[in-house]
């Protein structure tokens, strides 16, 4: 089992805490659960200060379609929700893991309730969990279980969250705010949207850090994101599509964290000293 | 927005806003006739859609069963089935809300046709999401949605049908909620959704209750309508549940038998009130056919309406609270139905409206029953076909002045 | 039994008195209400078939032409086409008359669907005879045939179209006069044929006369109606005849030309009102496409249902009386009507329809026009759609979504 | 052109003289003309009393498939109104000849009136005309003008025919009334049906002569018949199969007509002496 110096919400947030935050997302089990330790620990040889790992659940109304196959992969090859705590329990790296998953899967694994599998996943050693069908509105239950278990549950905001809904969202929030860069579902995309800055520029000052997400797949869109405020981007499709190919893929995982990261470095250390700067 | 344990509103979080535009236009518009919305819907179905539809008498189906059996004709509305209650509703709605584009999901292609048919009318752009293998295997709706001039979008991911393309229109709405409503063909969905698509099929039940006083001088013993996702069953019911002397009977599709296989995560029948396990799906916790670790199963049913592994909310809690029973009879009973009522009633059911029509073999009623038919079975005559020569169903009649 | 110079019953003295005697009845029980029989028929047509069908304001049709256009939905009617009117109509006549069986011709179906889903219904032996070609070109037709359980005799005479489904079935009843009724689909045939049979499709107009009233508040300019035999117009414009300030327009299949190829026997159009000559054809004096020496002429329509050599006597004298001018529309004009229905107002014509439709196109007119709507246009899709592609139809849709 | 000692209505009487006459049918132009001409001079030479010649028309309702076909070949090979016209007046047989066809033909020819055809059909010398079409109640103009020009005008009687109508088909009747053997179509059969008996007992003893059709295809049924009271038999259907087979056809045209002819002429000469003898 791995060790890190904070678990859970703290581990989160301390990961934030040295300058902005790379967190990368794999499949858990595409193609198999050996390959995806693996990757992660690539990642986090590439910069990762967090990975978002996802559980595969057969309706992924949330992703678009690179990951959506990366699930299906993931299904077929017999990922489950014990296998996957199995995994997470197993891996050998020191940063913090957020589970990404869909709310019918923890809400079965205890037969309706949701504590179980927060106190499985708290046992096995993930810190945080974003569940995208899971609105705040319906997140007593399971905000409930995992601040018993010191667990994260990240939220996120979309370009069409409200301002009455972002307060309650950040209120809520624990680990870091998602901001939603766009409409959509997530998959990899070349630019960085108006919709994104925008997002940024109506969350308040809150006291959790903020990562942006949907569509993040190169430095240079890291930079402008860092450079528009966030404390972090969330890349996940450009690695799911390096883990389809089959082809080298340690190493280029490793090599794109490491431009992610590198260029939300950059960003980092010029708006610093001075404005954000917006391409 | 929920109906005891069920319900909800699962849905992420860029949909939120969307989802509660639309429940604030529901209360004002269908709830409170904001705008005169309810009368002007009302006058459409009148004049458009051809409501009021009968409600009849089966003669030849009522001596068989030694008791009167009163048929609710929504194959005649026009488009063929009740699904047009819902979307002529929801697409006039929509206009209300000021939305320019509608998306809708299809399976076997009713709720498509329906939408692309009342966008048409109400002169809306319509794009519905269609899976590959449901495109391939229901071309004349295809084509019915095409010619009403609709976008048919295909999906390729899994097993390219009604789920993946439910999963596709979500993500589509996601993406252009802001000049887009969803029109979701059944009472599911998150809030308000299955109560909003459930006051929408209402009519049925409105009708048929002033129409059995009328007729029979009493209220029926039973009211029998199939249940896929639920919609003709809760417009069936939905004016009967406080008249606690009418039984209601949602029949659900056994298909081949009342099992879930979880090797194949495959389960061959449709029974989610009947089999399923409490969960949350396409933004309702409701009764899901699913695997013991929550992955949704693929359903079977020989009728493709009725072919999904959820069910609405609102028909969850009224079976747990013991006011609707859930039963239901499989492939080669439905397939007989059809050929029965085919041949003694002069009526092509749909294979749907078939299980509704099955159930009055295995069940045991003295007193005038209501059954509705949701749709007519043009649409099915192929499989039908098909599906009664590889069973060997007795009651089908041959086809074969083709061969000669 | 004569309309003017028109109408009689030409027929073979085997069948003289069977004429005699379904005129006999026709008086009774069609005229004078003998046993209730026009009681029970009504409540047949409304709670079986779904009568009264709307008449529907046609938004956009009523924006395009600047005036306001209504439909007369005969398309909601069950089994989808105003057939049912009569087809149910004779089948209660057989019955209150004591006959056992019935026979049937057909064309492109639609008659011997609803004459086998009318036996159905009333429970009467079926023999239904359509000829080879039309039996493999209308398969979906014939699978409903088949599915109420009524026989389907193919006849392999000739080019196996409807005429040589008539000559047989004149055979069959000739063979067969004691114990069987023939139901003859249009207004066409011997003496009480055509004035019955008006008399069962007479209801399209009685209503779409008081709805009329109801919704314009006044009567309409002009009645518009597609002609085949002629069923849907006599029964379109009979309350209307004395009506003097209402225009009668009877739309005729106009084809590919207005021209009889005398060498090859062959009639590239249906319209026989427009371009036909006086002649006797089964049963009747009437207007005929034929060549000089009396020879009947294939017709030809893109419609299958309008493609007839004859029409009702009845609608020939009105024609020569001036009281209804027959016009033509095209096959093209046709299809684009469709498309145009299809996508402006969501509603998916019959072909046959699609003509009355296209008339407006030509018409000049002021008031508000009432149009009758004969029948849904689903079993046109696949005719549609090739004929469509084939033509390059401007107005047609793409089905492309298959092709991927 | 052919000369016979009596023409048109007085022909056909005259023809029934003899004994019981037999009334063979074929089809005009099938397959050609001059075919039918030698065809009709083989049924003369076989003992036929009265040729019934039939008009194609394209929609023959009251004939059975194989005389149907048999109006198709002669259709499609180009028989016409006036060509058929030219056949009979071509003709070198001293029989009368009926024309059978259906009335469409008659009244296009005078483009509304039948009088025309029926003044060029006694001119090109036939004697009587049989409309199966035309029930008596519609044939007023054809019997005016068949009487102008003394032509016979032969009138059926159905199974189904009721007594007053018998009485009043009997009444216009000319030639000779055309007894229907059963119910249907024309065609050949085997046997002789009831309701050939019960029909020839209801007619009364009218002064035209009777002859049985429909289903007569052999000298055992004319036997039968004649013996049953008839005056003549016509058959039809059992030469058109001769013509269609294209086999030695004017041979087997005369031997059948004979044999048919010897089946009458045997029961007549019995039944002079005897009751009709019934099979």
């Amino acid at each position: 089992m791995r060790e890190t110096d904070a678990m859970g919400e703290r581990a989160i947030r301390a990961a934030f805490e040295g300058g902005p935050a790379l967190v990368p997302y794999v499949v858990a089990g595409d193609p198999d659960p050996e390959a995806t330790e693996a990757y992660v620990e690539a990642l986090v040889r590439g910069g990762a200060d967090v990975v978002e790992l996802g559980l595969p659940f057969s309706e992924p109304i949330a992703d678009g379609p690179t990951i959506e196959s990366g699930i299906r992969r993931a299904l077929d090859a017999g990922m489950t929700p014990s296998r996957y705590l199995d995994l997470v329990a197993d891996l050998d790296v020191d940063v913090p893991i957020v589970t990404m998953t869909y709310y019918n899967l923890l809400f079965r694994y205890g037969d309706g309730d949701v504590e179980p599998f927060v106190a499985d996943a708290a046992a096995a050693g993930v810190d945080g969990l974003i569940v995208p069908d899971l609105p705040v509105e319906e997140s007593g239950p399971l905000r409930e279980a995992c601040e018993q278990h010191d667990l994260a549950l990240v939220f996120i905001v979309a370009p069409t969250t409200t301002e009455d809904r972002i307060e309650r969202i950040v209120e809520q929030a624990s680990g870091f705010v998602y901001v939603q860069a766009r409409l959509g579902t997530t998959g990899a995309r070349a630019d960085v949207s108006e919709q994104t800055y925008e997002s940024l520029d109506r969350l308040p000052d809150a006291d959790v850090p903020t990562a942006v997400g949907f569509g993040v797949s190169s430095g240079e869109q890291a930079r402008a994101i860092v450079a528009g405020g966030a404390d972090g981007v969330v890349a996940g499709s450009v690695f799911v599509d390096i883990v389809a190919s089959g082809e080298n893929v340690a190493d280029r995982l490793e090599r794109t964290a490491a431009d992610i990261k590198a260029g939300a470095t950059e960003a980092s250390s010029a708006s610093s000293v001075s404005e954000p700067e917006r391409t | 927005g929920t109906f005891g344990d069920y319900g909800g509103q699962y849905v992420p979080e860029a949909l939120m806003p969307a989802v509660e535009e639309l429940a604030d236009a529901y209360e004002r518009y269908v709830l409170e006739n904001e705008d005169g919305f309810v009368d002007e819907l009302r006058r459409h179905l009148r004049d458009f859609g051809g409501r009021p539809t009968p409600l009849q008498r089966a003669a030849a189906l009522s001596e068989r069963y030694g008791h009167d059996v009163y048929l609710k004709r929504e194959d005649l509305l026009h488009g063929g089935a009740h699904k047009l209650n819902n979307a002529l509703g929801q697409v006039l709605l929509a206009q209300y809300m000021g939305k320019e584009r509608i998306v809708a999901e299809t399976g076997a292609g009713q709720h498509g046709t329906a939408t692309a048919m009342a966008c048409a009318y109400l002169d809306v752009d319509c794009e519905i999401y269609m899976g590959r293998t449901d495109i391939n295997r229901q071309r004349p709706n295809v084509f019915r949605m095409r010619t009403h001039d609709a976008a048919v979008n295909a999906v390729d991911a899994g097993s390219g049908t009604l789920k993946e393309a439910i999963n596709a229109t979500l993500r589509d709405w996601a993406t252009n909620v802001e000049d887009t409503h969803y029109v979701i063909g059944s009472v599911v969905g998150p809030h308000p959704f299955p109560s909003m698509v459930r006051d929408f099929q209402a009519v049925i039940s409105e009708e048929a209750r002033e129409q059995a006083i009328e007729q029979i001088g009493d209220l029926p013993e039973a009211v029998v309508a199939c249940a896929g996702g639920g919609s003709n069953t809760m417009g069936s019911f939905a004016n009967f549940l406080e008249d606690e002397s009418v039984a209601l009977y949602a029949v659900e599709a056994g298909g081949d038998a009342i099992t879930v296989e979880e090797e194949t995560g495959v389960a061959p029948h449709s029974a989610s009130l009947s089999a399923g396990e409490d969960g949350v799906l396409h933004g309702a916790r409701t009764k899901l056919l699913q695997t013991e670790e929550g992955q949704v199963v693929e359903s079977h049913s020989v009728s493709a309406g009725l072919d999904y592994a959820g069910v609405g909310p609102e028909l969850a809690h009224l079976v747990d609270q013991g006011r609707v029973e859930p039963v239901h009879v499989d492939d080669d009973a439905a397939l007989t139905a059809f050929h029965r009522l085919s041949q003694d009633e002069g009526i092509i059911p749909a294979l749907e409206s078939s299980h509704a029509i099955a159930y009055l073999e295995d069940a045991d009623f003295d007193g005038p029953v209501v059954v509705t038919l949701s749709g007519r079975g043009d649409k099915d005559l192929d499989t039908v076909i098909e599906e009664s020569e590889r069973r060997d169903v007795a009651a089908a009649p041959s086809m074969g002045v083709f061969t000669e």
